[in-house]
């Protein structure tokens, strides 16, 4: 099959928003669109089963690759290992969540959709191409829909905060361009961006040295690597809450998967050099972003701070460079993913209906919207790690992961992330305490009604999501293993 | 000592930068643009310098000059009109007079 | 061989029950929601049983050996080929013995349920927290993996966290299982820690595999995990303690035990199945489960486990003699009987090694699941008809409360240890093998239990004597006043468990090898604890059973040390300086702070300075033509000169 | 010292210094004059070098033309006889200096060169011969340049006239 | 010679229009847009090797190109503009020194000898100069004209001296014997660099920009965006002729020069853009720190060198005259030029806004728009020096530029707006051609195959 059905249906679907006539309602025809992107990932799903059941021995399946530039040889090159489907699985996810919980936008209707399918559409292409150029060009795609997503549609000070993320992320992508450059340029005599021809050579370890940071860092912006997450708080905050669905659910994975697959699998020797670096900054942005996400008010920089503290775990498992971590790694961006998705869709919700996302001015809503409060509650023990949730599931890869290295470095990082599921609690605990519990403080909440059809719809999908991985992982082991097994023998040879 | 070409690039250089002085420090438009016609001068004087004592082969040099000096002509015919034009509007052609644009 | 099916239909039929009550428990069965659960749970309390029997009388035992048997068994989670994690059910004496109590007394509470929490508004929600319970602590005592039994042990703690917060518009409620929660939690950091340090030693996450390799010293893990060693103490008993720690979490052992009394805010029956009778004994279990790792592997952590439950016990029971709110009492009792059972299973680890003190620590969970959560039950009753937790509230309810009355007096005589009731078999059991062991723990252990024979009757009588005449007026209903049969029923079967437990020779079929043990003391053994808790039961007669002043004319004259002592000896308050000062002010805060004014405050001035320089630097655009050309020409010179001089 | 040198050094010593003086004088008639003064000098030494020809374009474009152009503008935009406001002090010495740096550059670079001679034959640059290069087409004639010229002075003829003719609606104005 | 001769012809046929006066406006204009269309067509179409006049004149199929593209922009120009040229009183004089100019930077492009460039860079800028005056009654309008004319006078005379120089040394000035002459003596060097100097003023490269944010600020909209945009591509074109063919030999030389002198421009740009509130001048301070990514994509040399260059200058006649075409169009019909009068541009005018939007994108180099691919190509052709750090120096500088647009974009999206601007640019000519501007952003960057069209070319 051809993947660039993955990019045709949004494309065709972010046209028919733009070209519809008065009288049809765009945010039919996303939903549509996304529903038959989301079928059609899970079509994917099963075929790249049957595949997989053909040859295991191929990394990536579904391989086309159109020549584009061969004045610099650059390929139309696109294929999709297990980490890219589960990836793809999530983006449909969470785009349908996205579309349904955004049902009610008034202003600017049609852009708003067009935006958000337009994401999508960044996504997904990033997820399948096989071109280091490709996958830039998809990187930076997601950037300016992001900008005017928060810019127009945000609440608070979204200006500010919408310049911020896109500059942020531009320096992110400015210093991922290097690299890249870096890598053509010394991708041996007939150069190229391709990922599995640079894969297959060995670029001496002096040139990796230099570009690994680069590449690694410039993709750590964009998973709110410390220092560089400030960008996380203010952008998921004042976002429309599809977008910090968008946000925080995808694009921050577009980092950490632009880490693994290009930085870490690329640059193999290199990353065995940084490993340490890595690890320390990943434990700091977990145990530091819980600390910070205590002392929140808001409960969406609550979350954007959990966000910070999660994706650590996602960088860690990756620091490790042991299997289990990197395929609890994947695992936690897939886990992360749903789960914050699920939580700014209910933030979002409670906003809608109360007007305020200040954790003290709500209480007892669990009398008022029994509903979300449950969502809520579900959203926060899947953050905390209860089993049963994905959450769980994800952590304790990445901790088994990461303690098959003995030595005393290792066991103090780890012994470091895994108090943060301590913190974690008291912090989801508090806001639930706060939130959902307690008196009813403010009478006219009583007023409030529960979520409405599509709200209830989006965030059953994204619960349906979570329970599956969380209940039985094993399926989302067996796609990850095999893409992790492949870094992993980069990793280890020689 | 007998004059040479050394002589004349040093008549020549003095002199453009004896414009380019003027030109830096003239505060009326006209009399800038008066040391344009220096520097420009100077440089016909060494290309028929050079003709003269290096290549004399060929005449390059003499038709440059010629070529500059008809381009002197009609660019200071232009700036004359702009010059004329500018004191019609701000009634006075003190180089200080047009710093409106700036920053 | 069991069917693998009927095991597995034990913990899925109340899992069923909550997912059915969870989803559409307010739609469609609203107030029937509380039969379904308790059929439910009754189908499994009937194949639990016939599992049991199955097992003890049965497939169990092969040539006079219990052994240990896996009926299901599926590979959940798969890291690598060795480390998995495994969804299994294990079958050995302990667990066998733990599905019963569970089922038993899920069920129990269950009945009592129906009626005590009858026009709930959130009746449903109710039972089907309290399957999902009643679920995962199945699922805890069968798991047959290290992992299987953390996720279990978190689900736990949720339904726990859930049902003490039932009353969720109660702040001192959320309050509690917040703390409740918190606290487990933080325990269970140690847990998993010490899973993985165990599991890495062992490369095994599979309970069997795992206690073989840690506790045979010819095996290669063994030497390592014995001869790694940090801060001089050895990989293994590291490991061991941590995993004790989440026990002691979970049990309420010392210093963890805050949370517990404050878990009474949730319903009383409630307290008495999570709080008193199967969750708090889940750390127990824990070190019962791994108890040849414990005894063999690290006599260390051993020791730990034995002190922690010596001083549990007794400072509880020292708190228990000062509290008022008569559910309180019952959990520092709970707190105190844990404690017991901790001890009984760390007095092993002194000397030589045998198995007394595992029989004895389980023999005592299971009666006192019975006499305790009877109390609890009880205590729903009074509560019921008093409206009031206090003390001081009640008295002379004997003749109000009949069948309460006197199945409360049972549960008391029985944890007093009084023969022939359960609790004085099994604690003397433990008093025996402490008495072997350790003098010292011997000695602190029987002062404990003569304490706790007085303020159990402190208890009692000032319920059910003192103010002989208070309560008249309620005394109209008098049919209603026990709630009826759904209500009674629960007292009465419990009261005949705790008095007949005694008399299962659990010494053949409980141990810690699956081989009989003989542990009966000689009759003259039991004079000594027998003497002290009837004295015990006259101090609190004398003090309570008539109203008078006497009682606070001792607490005045040590009024220093009894408000220590009522205080809890401050412990609370030592928690709450660490969080809010320390966790709080010193790290949170800090930290918040740092991310907004540091790391943001720097991107912010990047791009301040960048404005400021071009707002700075504006001057070279002066519009001034000359200026211009000077640039002009000094840029020229200036390339010049760089290109001539410098580089060539 | 022959006569020709004489001549040399008192036509250089006439460009210099009505040079400096057109550029530093304050009466902005006499600039004009001394400009005058330092074109027919550098025409003189046209004639010195023996090229009659670009001398009499010198002295008919430049004296003819642009220097009576300045004049008249001079008279257009100036009120004859007041004085130059003068420089700023900074500015001059900036200016001095500047113009120091890139004089002595330019010398030093100048003086150290050894320029090479070319070996061939001369041509004479009588008018004959400047004529026909200057419209031949085929060896190094220099008719498009020619044509390029002219296309400018007609742009700028017309551009001057646009620019400088008050068109009717202007006069409304 | 072809689109020489058809630029000659038409200035003549304006002549004779100009002399026998009586044509409105309208309807000259509309004939002068085709013609330009038709000149456009021409320039495109069947372009050969060879030379004239004995070298003074050469032209390749790559020469034919990029006259292609330059008279592509003019007649966009002449489209976009049509508000102010209907209301200027002398079309027909407007057109023939733009012509001119035109002619000027063709003859430049395809220049033999220094005296040939030097001469049509005079007939290329002094028209221009001529044209800046063309708001007569506007005192800014004669203000840009006069710091233009005398400011290039000024450079002329530098580069002058900088000619005679190499006369003086090489005793040829055709570019054909150059190359073999040159050589990097300090004499040279020094001639080099004030030669240097005349490309650099007029490609506007900081320090000898200073000049381009005053003239483009005070002259009429028309000229700016040609200056901005024709006289700056022609510019680019010549200069890597002279970079790679004429003085190759003197490589390192230039190549560091173009690296300090890249570095600065795109620095002073940036931070000049980041504080200004007139649209034009904004563009202009934009346009240095463009020129700046152009000098990165000459520093690399070679094949990819020449083609990124075309190509980004291909690429920035769509998107500059797109982003000029709204700015007149707006400054045309509600004579709003200041970028606070955009606010809320977008409740009244959602074409324009989103075509600014596309705009400015592909000017912050944005996918999927064309400025991304092209400034990617820059980069790439600068980074096959291995030279890093100047790379991610310019990548960084990306990031500031994205700051200014996207301040626009606020402006015009985010911004609300009591009273903004009424709908304008509703008329054909206007629409049209931003359509094709939007196109051709949104086309050149995926189409491959222009690229490798380019590459082709020699």
């Amino acid at each position: 099959m051809n993947l660039s059905v993955l990019l045709l249906i949004p494309l065709l679907t972010a046209i028919a928003i733009l070209l519809a006539p008065r009288n049809v309602q765009p945010r039919w025809i996303a939903l549509v669109g996304s529903f038959i992107q989301l079928v059609f990932a899970f079509i994917l799903l099963h075929l790249f089963y049957s595949e997989k059941a053909g040859n295991d021995a191929a990394s990536m399946v579904f391989i086309r690759q159109y020549s584009w530039l061969t004045a610099w040889n650059i390929n139309y090159e696109i294929g999709v290992d297990g980490i890219s489907v589960a990836m793809i699985l999530l983006t449909a996810f969470i785009v349908i969540a996205g579309v349904l919980v955004s049902w009610n936008v008034q202003q600017r209707v049609k852009e708003f959709y067009f935006l958000l399918i337009f994401l999508g559409l960044g996504a997904y292409g990033f997820f399948i191409s096989l071109n280091l150029f490709i996958l830039f060009f998809f990187l930076e795609i997601a950037v300016i829909p992001k900008y005017l997503l928060i810019g127009i549609w945000g609440s608070g000070k979204k200006e500010y905060s919408a310049n911020k993320l896109a500059l942020m992320l531009m320096g992110g992508s400015a210093l991922v361009l290097v690299g890249l450059l870096g890598l053509y340029f010394s991708s041996g005599g007939e150069r190229t961006f391709s990922l599995m021809q640079l894969a297959r050579l060995h670029i001496p370890v002096g040139i990796q040295k230099i570009f690994f940071p680069l590449l690694f860092t410039g993709f750590g912006v964009f998973t709110a690597l410390f220092p560089f997450h400030t960008w996380v708080p203010d952008g998921h905050s004042s976002a429309p809450t599809a977008g910090s669905m968008f946000l925080a659910g995808i694009s921050m994975k577009l980092g950490s998967y632009g880490c693994l697959r290009v930085a870490v699998y690329l640059l193999p020797d290199a990353a065995k050099e940084y490993a340490p670096v890595i690890i320390v900054l990943s434990s700091i942005a977990i145990l530091y972003g819980a600390f910070a996400t205590m002392m929140q008010r808001d409960l969406k920089y609550m979350n954007a701070y959990s966000s910070v503290s999660h994706c650590g775990f996602i960088l860690l498992g990756i620091g490790m460079l042991t299997k289990t971590a990197i395929v609890g790694a994947v695992m936690q961006m897939i886990s992360h993913g749903l789960m914050t998705a699920l939580f700014f869709a209910v933030i979002g919700m409670i906003y809608e209906r109360t007007h305020t996302r200040i954790v003290s001015e709500m209480g007892g809503l669990m009398k008022v919207m029994p509903f979300v409060m449950t969502v809520f509650f579900i959203a926060g023990f899947c953050s905390l790690g209860l089993p049963g949730l994905s959450g769980f599931v994800a952590e304790i890869t990445i901790f088994i992961g990461s303690w098959e290295h003995s030595g005393l470095f290792y066991r103090v990082a780890t012994v470091a992330a895994c108090m943060s599921i301590v913190v974690t609690a008291v912090y989801i605990l508090r806001a639930i305490a706060q939130v959902a519990m307690g008196p009813v403080k403010n009478q006219q909440y009583l007023q409030l009604k529960d979520a409405g059809w599509n709200e209830k719809l989006a965030a059953i999908i994204l619960i349906i999501g979570i329970i599956a991985i969380g209940v039985a992982p094993s399926w989302l082991n067996h796609l990850v293993s095999p893409g992790a097994e492949v870094i992993m023998q980069k990793i280890t040879n020689k | 000592m007998e004059p040479g070409l050394y002589q004349v690039l040093f008549i020549s250089t003095t002199l453009f930068f004896i414009g380019v002085y003027g030109f830096f420090t003239r505060r009326n438009l006209v009399t800038i643009l008066m040391s344009v016609e220096l520097i420009l001068n100077s440089v016909n004087l060494n290309f028929i310098a050079f003709n003269k004592y290096l290549w004399p082969h060929r005449l390059d040099g003499v038709f440059f000059t010629v070529f500059i000096i008809a381009i002197a002509a009609a660019e200071a015919a232009v700036a004359i009109a702009i010059i004329i034009n500018l004191y019609r509007s701000h009634q006075s052609i003190d180089v200080e007079k047009t710093e409106e644009l700036k920053y | 061989m069991p069917d693998s099916l009927v095991i597995a239909l034990i913990p899925l039929l109340p899992l069923t029950g909550f997912v059915l009550l969870g989803l559409f428990g307010k739609k469609i069965f609203r107030n029937n929601s509380g039969i379904v659960g308790t059929l439910l749970l009754l189908v499994a309390t009937v194949l639990a049983i016939y599992i049991a029997y199955g097992y003890f009388f049965g497939y169990g035992k092969t040539n006079g050996v219990y052994q240990k048997l896996i009926p299901v068994h599926y590979s959940w989670l798969r890291f690598s080929e060795n480390l998995s994690i495994d969804m299994g059910i294990i079958l050995d004496p302990i667990s066998v013995m733990m599905i019963f109590v569970v089922t038993f007394v899920s069920l129990m509470v269950h009945i009592y349920s129906l009626a005590y929490m009858k026009g709930e508004e959130r009746y449903s929600t109710y039972f089907s927290f309290l399957s999902l319970f009643t679920f995962s602590m199945l699922g805890l005592v069968l798991s047959s993996n290290i992992f299987q039994i953390y996720i279990f042990w978190e689900l736990v703690g949720v339904s726990s966290f859930l049902l003490i917060g039932y009353y969720y518009d109660r702040p001192s409620a959320v309050a509690a299982a917040k703390k409740a929660f918190i606290v487990t939690r933080f325990a269970d950091l140690g847990f998993l820690i010490g899973i993985l340090i165990l599991s890495f030693y062992s490369n095994t996450l599979d309970f069997g595999l795992l206690i073989q390799r840690l506790t045979s010293p010819d095996s290669s893990q063994w030497r390592t995990a014995t001869e790694a060693s940090f801060l001089g103490i050895s990989a293994l008993t590291w490991g061991a303690a941590l995993v004790f720690i989440g026990g002691a979490g979970k049990s309420a052992m010392f210093p963890l035990h805050i949370w517990l009394p404050d878990a009474m805010e949730g319903p009383t029956p409630v307290s008495a199945l999570i709080h008193a009778a199967t969750m708090v004994v889940a750390g127990v279990y824990l070190v019962a489960r791994l108890f040849p790792v414990f005894a063999i592997g690290s006599p260390q952590a051993m020791h730990l486990v034995a002190y922690v439950g010596t001083v549990s016990a007794f400072l509880a029971a020292m708190i228990a003699c000062t509290q008022t709110d008569i559910k309180r009492v019952l959990a520092f009792s709970t707190m105190s009987q844990i404690g017991y059972m901790m001890l009984s299973l760390g007095v092993s680890g002194f000397g030589t090694f045998d198995g007394s003190g595992y029989t004895a620590s389980m023999f005592h969970l299971f009666t006192h699941a019975m006499f305790k959560a009877l109390l609890f039950l009880c205590a729903g009753v009074i509560i019921h008809y008093v409206h009031s937790n206090e003390m001081n509230q009640m008295g002379g309810l004997r003749r109000k409360l009949p069948v309460t009355h006197i199945s409360f007096l049972i549960a008391c005589l029985a944890i007093s240890g009084i023969p022939p009731l359960s609790g004085f078999f099994s604690k003397e059991e433990i008093l025996f093998a402490a008495w072997r062991h350790n003098a010292v723990i011997y000695w602190m252990a029987l002062i404990t239990s003569g304490i706790t024979a007085f303020y159990m009757f402190r208890l009692y009588f000032s319920i059910f004597w003192n103010k002989e005449n208070s309560h008249q007026k309620e005394g109209g209903a008098q049919h209603a006043v026990e709630g009826g049969a759904l209500m009674v029923l629960p007292l009465i079967l419990l009261a005949i468990g705790s008095v007949c437990s005694g008399f299962i020779p659990f010494g053949n079929l409980v141990s810690f090898d699956g081989t009989p043990v003989e542990s009966k003391p000689h009759i003259s053994f039991s004079i000594l604890p027998v003497g002290l808790g009837l004295l015990g039961i006259l101090i609190a007669g004398w003090f309570y059973k008539k109203q008078n002043d006497r009682s606070d004319k001792i607490a005045s004259s040590f009024s220093r040390i009894y408000q220590a002592v009522y205080h809890k000896f401050y412990i609370d308050e030592l928690y709450l300086f660490i969080t809010k000062k320390i966790l709080f002010n010193l790290v949170g805060r800090p930290a918040a702070w740092f991310d907004k004014n540091i790391v943001d405050g720097l991107v912010n001035l990047t791009g301040n300075t960048t404005t400021m320089i071009s707002e700075k630097i504006k001057g070279i655009q002066s519009g001034k033509l000359q200026q211009y050309a000077m640039y002009f020409l000094i840029g020229a010179a200036g390339l010049a000169l760089f290109f001539i001089y410098y580089r060539r | 010292m022959s006569g020709s040198t004489i001549i040399f050094y008192l036509l250089a010593a006439l460009v210099l210094v009505s040079g400096w003086l057109a550029v530093t004088t304050r009466q902005i008639f006499r600039a004009a004059i001394y400009l005058l003064f330092s074109l027919v000098g550098i025409a003189g030494l046209y004639f010195w070098l023996q090229y009659e020809f670009i001398a009499a374009v010198q002295i008919v474009v430049y004296v003819g033309g642009i220097v009576v152009l300045i004049i008249f503008s001079i008279f257009l935009t100036q009120q004859s006889g007041q004085k130059l406001p003068s420089q700023k002090r900074g500015r001059i010495i900036f200016s001095i200096l500047a113009v120091g740096l890139g004089l002595t550059l330019t010398m030093l670079q100048l003086f150290q060169y050894t320029f090479v001679k070319s070996t061939e034959s001369p041509v004479s640059a009588n008018v004959t011969s400047i004529g026909r290069q200057m419209l031949g087409v085929n060896d190094n004639g220099y008719a498009l340049p020619f044509e390029v010229v002219s296309m400018l002075l007609l742009a700028a003829m017309i551009g001057c006239i646009v620019i400088a003719m008050k068109s009717p609606e202007n006069e409304q104005k | 010679m072809k689109s020489e001769m058809v630029v000659t012809i038409i200035i003549f046929l304006l002549l004779i229009v100009k002399i026998g006066r009586g044509m409105k406006n309208e309807l000259l204009l509309s004939i002068v847009q085709l013609l330009l269309l038709l000149n456009t067509v021409i320039a495109l179409v069947y372009n050969q090797e060879g030379s004239l006049f004995d070298g003074m004149f050469r032209t390749s199929s790559l020469i034919g190109f990029q006259k292609g593209i330059l008279s592509l922009g003019t007649y966009l120009i002449s489209l976009l503009c049509t508000d102010w040229l209907k209301k200027n009183s002398n079309l027909p004089e407007f057109f023939i020194l733009m012509l001119s100019a035109l002619l000027g930077m063709f003859l430049m492009i395809s220049s033999g000898n220094l005296l040939m460039f030097y001469l049509s860079l005079e007939l290329s800028t002094i028209p221009v100069a001529a044209l800046a005056n063309f708001d007569i009654d506007k005192r800014i309008s004669s203000e840009a004209a006069i710091k233009m004319i005398l400011s290039s006078a000024f450079s002329s005379g530098i580069l002058l001296f900088g000619i005679s120089l190499v006369y003086g040394a090489t005793g040829t000035i055709s570019f054909a014997e150059l190359p073999s002459k040159v050589n990097s003596g300090s004499l040279q060097t020094l001639a080099f660099v004030f030669l240097f100097t005349a490309f650099a003023f007029k490609l506007s490269v900081v320090p000898f920009h200073l000049w381009t944010a005053d003239v483009y600020e005070g002259s009429p909209i028309a000229v700016t965006s040609f200056l901005s945009v024709i006289s700056k591509g022609a510019f680019a074109f010549i200069f890597l002729t002279a970079l790679y063919k004429v003085f190759g030999s003197l490589h390192d030389l230039w190549y560091h020069m173009l690296v300090i002198l890249s570095i600065a421009s795109m620095v002073i740009g940036n931070l000049f853009a980041i504080r200004q509130q007139n649209i034009k001048r904004f563009l202009a301070f934009s346009s240095i720190a463009q020129v700046g990514f152009i000098l990165v994509g000459m520093s690399g040399g070679g094949a990819s060198g020449i083609s990124s260059v075309v190509y980004f200058v291909l690429i920035y006649v769509f998107s500059n005259l797109a982003a000029f075409g709204v700015a007149s169009v707006i400054s045309g019909q509600a004579g709003k030029e200041n970028i606070d009068d955009y606010r809320g541009l977008y409740q009244t005018n959602p074409f324009l806004s989103w075509i600014l939007a596309l705009a400015l994108f592909s000017l912050a180099g944005i996918p999927p728009t064309a400025g991304f691919f092209g400034k990617l190509f820059l980069l790439a052709a600068g980074a096959s020096r291995g030279n890093y750090w100047f790379i991610a120096i310019a990548a960084l500088n990306m990031i500031i530029s994205l700051y200014y647009y996207l301040r626009i974009i606020r402006s015009v999206f985010m911004d609300k707006n009591e009273q903004p601007l009424g709908p304008v640019g509703k008329d054909s000519d206007s629409r049209f051609a931003l359509l094709l501007c939007a196109v051709g952003i949104v086309m050149v960057g995926l189409m491959s195959w222009i690229y490798e069209y380019i590459q082709g070319l020699k």
